[in-house]
């Protein structure tokens, strides 16, 4: 585990480079590994898709990026299992391809469009669907944390073999509900995962003035589980540590709290320049691009550049056509404004049955 | 029918009838299992269901909340205990925004049910007294119940699982071991969203709730002596209002005094107040008068608290001003 | 007379103000230093009084409450910014159990001002657009301002901080930028607890805060060209009400329209419309109505947040509809 | 530090009784240990006085008590100075006493008087003054620690020199307000004292289900602060850590989180028989008991069975006295129920005039 520092020096970033640029080991195979590339080039570049729609004018509200952070949503998503439950926050749009939501959905609900999931009664990252095992977060920091732990208990519960997965940025580790989730769900000792996404700032508050600690994993002694640092700017090394993670979780080990050190590429949303980030912390960090690093990774590995090529080469018609059938849905209807406070019938049952069932 | 249950045992019942009936209904709560909560209400449960279904949390409202949240999406019906109501406001975000708003933004029902103690009259102070529901009457997608009866205590904490939707189910600790009936035989679930006529009575309605209710009803007796005859309406289940029910009311009695235990600002009182005023207007003989507690804390010295709380005296001497109106 | 200003450029000269006179006023919040606020309330104000005063803290709402109270109890006057005032729902505890209750229990002041941009009409979506005002009205011990002018924005954030209570000031993020005035020379405090008559009319009256001032603002205008007057009450503090300025209003235009952005159940409108209806009984043409939005969640898209808002033809429409009662 | 547990054994008590039940070490003087002995006697009899009234009916709600924690309240208020500001919470009783309440005040508190502090509005241990550098706290475990950090900073900022100082129950941990203020106290690193008060309960539930580690101290750790675990039915080491704790907080060294392991030798309240602890813990620890552990400590240093006598004489004087003046005064008058929820004037002005002043 991490040292602890009693200072307030400048405590990040804490992951030095790794020595010639190497990427951790892994047993994934290479159509896996292709597979990670994928996802990480359709989050970049849906991503900048959105950013496009946003420069029109398309996009209503705010739109939120992951660049730079892709490895970590892409990493530990890639090692869950079909039954898993994933509940993503605003930067988890890697996390959210790679459990098979579309682009078109994400453009959508940006755009606030009639078939977005939510039919435009919510924004950007913020929608859910328990039959692909995704759950919507809200806005306030740290609340998806304990619901993603009762997501598990009813994972044991009902027999159903799966873990839980969510993620919480840097500033939001200080809010209560970090704390009382991570802590309950350490307590039942249910299958649970949160990876703390470390990437230097909450919104214009650098990491060291959110905490007095170097790395966010030592709080995982506190609740008496493991805690682990990763370089999360490495999609091998995120997939390898989550998914040691996971199996413990799902062997019946507890939960796990996974840091990734990485770092913010844009400001904390759009309308935000980040004028606050030293420049040079841009340029360092630009250096350990986790795609750049990853696609190195995979010519070192004997990956023709053509191959690679090919991936974002059809990426790009992928996208083409999402952003045209985004743009095709019109707005909603106004009555549906006044539609769907309460749930009418009986929620959808169990459906094993009930606690205990095998 | 069977032998009278108190109104504390009627939860109970209806608490462990459910559990019985569903395997997926459990509960999350502080000293609940070993210890059977603070008050006993799920005395037994533990030994009965075993600890994956009563589960003794930590000191987490906020957690306890959020898991229920979690485990209700997952196909479970969760029921939290809040050892006192008033310790609810540390899960006020979990319960506002993210229980009751799930429905709407995506179509996720959150079917949980978080229930406690609450009301005054037993010297709890500040923070062991409150009658929470004005905190809530605001936040879209919950529902709101606060039982009179032991019946339909049962029957409302038997619905409130069965419902799809975010539920409060304010328990009134004043009375739950100083009411007795005998309960209805059969399942008896009592409908959410339905008022109770408690008596029916043509001069004054009184539209009230909870410990209020058998306020109203030992006033009616009062004033039915002197040949006033108080209508009184138990609205037991607070969001969604049973709109209806009072507007009849009103309309038949032309009269209406809102009763809350409440502090009297803010009140779900006043919600109730203002809808009767605009919408059984033209039936009005007088102002929908509203009686309820001083806007302060609940004090502790019972000289104090007797003072804050509205009673048969305040009540009767309310009435006696609205008939002569 | 100076250049015209912004709502929020009055916020920000009101606390810059106050924190030049008293150097008891210090501030707490996230990205309130470097960055200046997400709105930029508060740019310039690190450089000008230094990081010891304008602090900017963890992602901890319920602990920036928390310290605000224990600093305020020794005599500081702390500003605590909530980004978003949806946020504030996860201080509730800290509010309405510490802060609220303090002075009643042992007599301890507890001066701290709760500040941060409210409502919709900006495409927020259900966590960037509240206005919670309905959720702190029953805690006996609070106040609450919320500001329609650039004036009042500036004279009430003084009085708040002033004000040996907690305050929450809830400013209203769509007029931020969309509303310029001239500000009165000098101090310009505006007393907490006082309306505004914001136009004076004989036909029936809107009492209404926030944002949806100037909608009835705008409303009165349309109606002006039928003959009909509107006259408008801006509350600008809604706890402790102003009970005598609408209760004067209601009984000289007797019809009462009460406009609140809020979803209507629950919300300050109800408390405002029981109140009329109670004291003003006798002097009422027709019933007090309400205007607010639908018992939900604000939805996100323009469509849907443009049909859900209270706005000047849904106000037009109910006021025809009361005028021929 | 302590070390962490991953495991679900039973996790208390963790402290060995020292050997030859030898206390620790101590800078104090004969007269200020005996100064401790009359603090710890006190508690211990004017919570014996309010079981008498309760059991008499007189007490108006619950009646708590710190029966075999006397040590942990004096031992830490003990290491104060008089600008100091402590907020006790129920089990504190002792700390108060320390700091100058009387225990009449106590017990017109409990039997809701006129003339009790809160004029009897609240109950127990609910009264503050700042005067007198107490802050009451509210029932919400957990809420008075960002409150506390608040009064650190203010004093901070005054330039008064003082510390603050609040406790918590190993229960009052899992609260997020725990996290959010010792986490917001660290980043501010303003001068405050934690006690973490361990008494192997929480009402019925035991530490193990609390929390899934073994010492609550490791969790400074994720704050970046100094934890200490300390034998809390050892007033002399409980003064000696908390004393270090104290003086770095002055010194501008920020918070410590101090664990003090105990036993609740009653139920959680007294209408509750505690039914649920193992019979053999209650024999264990009063084996432990601090007040006997202190009066033999005492004697080995040389002091006369009867000047400990004499100590206990006079207080059992003193507490008939403020019984009977406890007694006398009436229930305050039923128009003060509406009294007071606003403050009218002006509230009390900062002494020291001002941030920054010295
Ligand atoms: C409880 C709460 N308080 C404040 C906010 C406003 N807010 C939104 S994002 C953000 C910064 C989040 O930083 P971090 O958790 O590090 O995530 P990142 O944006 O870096 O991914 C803040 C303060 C919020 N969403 N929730
Ligand atoms: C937030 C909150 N939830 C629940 C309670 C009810 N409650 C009062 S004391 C207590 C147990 C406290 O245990 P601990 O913190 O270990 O303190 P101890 O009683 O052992 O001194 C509980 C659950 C409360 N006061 N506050
Ligand atoms: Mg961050
Ligand atoms: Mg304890």
């Amino acid at each position: 585990m991490a040292k602890t520092s009693r200072g307030l020096g400048p405590l990040h970033p804490q992951v030095a480079p790794a020595a010639a640029d190497r990427l951790a080991r892994t047993s994934l195979a290479r159509e896996q590994q292709l597979e990670l590339y994928r996802y990480l080039q359709l989050t970049r570049m849906t991503e900048a898709r959105l950013g496009n729609l946003y420069r029109q004018g398309k996009v209503v509200g705010g739109l939120y990026s992951s660049r730079g952070q892709e490895a970590v949503s892409v990493g530990s998503a890639y090692a869950l299992a079909p039954q898993d439950v994933i509940g993503p926050i605003i930067r988890n749009l890697g996390a959210m391809l790679v459990r098979g939501v579309q682009p078109r959905e994400v453009m959508m609900q940006y755009m606030a469009r009639a078939d977005s999931p939510t039919g435009g009664k919510d924004a950007n990252t913020h929608f859910g669907d328990l039959s692909r095992g995704l759950v919507a977060p809200i806005s306030m920091l740290g609340a998806l944390i304990p619901v993603m732990a009762g997501v598990a208990l009813a994972g044991r519960m009902l027999g159903k073999d799966l873990v839980a997965m969510t993620w919480i940025g840097d500033g939001g580790t200080s809010t209560g509900d970090f704390h009382e989730g991570l802590n309950l769900a350490a307590v039942l000792n249910v299958p649970f995962v949160l990876i703390a996404e470390n990437n230097g700032y909450a919104y214009s508050t650098p990491t060291e003035r959110q905490m007095r600690i170097k790395n966010i994993a030592v709080r995982a002694a506190g609740y008496g589980i493991p805690g682990e640092v990763v370089d999360g700017n490495d999609v091998l090394a995120v997939y390898e540590v989550t998914k040691r993670a996971v199996d413990r979780a799902r062997a019946g080990g507890g939960p796990t709290l996974v840091e990734a050190k990485t770092f913010r590429m844009k400001g904390h949303a759009e309308h935000d320049d980040a004028g606050y980030v030293p420049p040079e912390l841009f340029e360092q960090w630009r250096q350990r691009d986790p795609i750049d690093r990853f696609h190195r990774h995979l010519l070192a590995e004997g990956l023709a550049s053509e191959e690679l090529a090919a991936v974002t080469a059809e990426i790009d018609k992928v996208l083409d056509a999402e952003v045209d059938r985004a743009l095709a849905s019109p707005f909603p209807p106004p009555e549906r404004a006044l539609e769907g406070v309460y749930e009418e019938g009986p929620p959808a049952e169990a459906e094993a049955g009930g606690v205990g069932a095998p | 029918m069977a032998e009278p249950v108190t109104y504390l045992e009627a939860i109970r019942q209806g608490l462990w009838e459910e559990m019985e009936a569903d395997p997926r209904v459990f509960m999350l709560g502080q000293d609940i299992g070993t210890y059977g909560g603070a008050f006993r209400v799920t005395a037994g449960f533990l030994d009965r269901f075993g600890p994956e279904r009563v589960i003794d949390t930590p000191i987490s409202e906020s957690a306890m909340v959020g898991a229920a949240i979690g485990a209700g999406m997952m196909g479970l019906r969760p029921v939290v205990e809040m050892q006192f109501i008033d310790f609810i406001a540390c899960a006020f975000n979990q319960i506002v925004n993210f229980a009751a708003t799930c429905r709407y933004r995506w179509g996720q029902a959150v079917p949980i049910v978080i229930r406690g103690p609450s009301g005054g009259n037993v010297r709890g102070s500040a923070f062991h007294s409150q009658n929470p529901e004005g905190y809530f009457q605001r936040a879209p997608g919950l529902k709101i119940v606060a039982p009179a009866t032991a019946a339909d205590a049962k029957g409302l904490i038997k619905a409130a699982i069965r419902d799809p939707n975010p539920v409060l189910f304010f328990e009134h600790k004043y009375l739950y071991r100083r009411i007795k009936e005998e309960l209805p035989a059969g399942d008896g679930v009592v409908p959410i969203g339905q008022a109770r006529l408690a008596r029916a009575g043509r001069d004054l309605s009184v539209v009230t709730w909870g410990a209020m209710v058998h306020v109203a009803l030992e006033a009616a007796g009062r004033l039915e002596a002197e040949g006033i005859e108080l209508e009184v309406l138990d609205l037991r289940t607070l969001k969604p209002l049973d709109e209806e029910a009072f507007l009849a009311s009103a309309r038949k009695t032309n009269r209406v005094l809102v009763l809350t235990e409440e502090p009297l600002t803010g009140s779900v009182g006043g919600e109730v107040a203002a809808r009767i005023a605009e919408k059984a207007f033209d039936w009005l003989d007088a102002p929908v008068a509203r009686l309820g507690g001083p806007d302060t804390p609940v004090p502790y010295s019972p000289t104090l608290e007797d003072a804050w709380l509205p009673n048969v005296d305040k009540l009767v001497a309310r009435v006696r001003e609205l008939l002569s109106h």
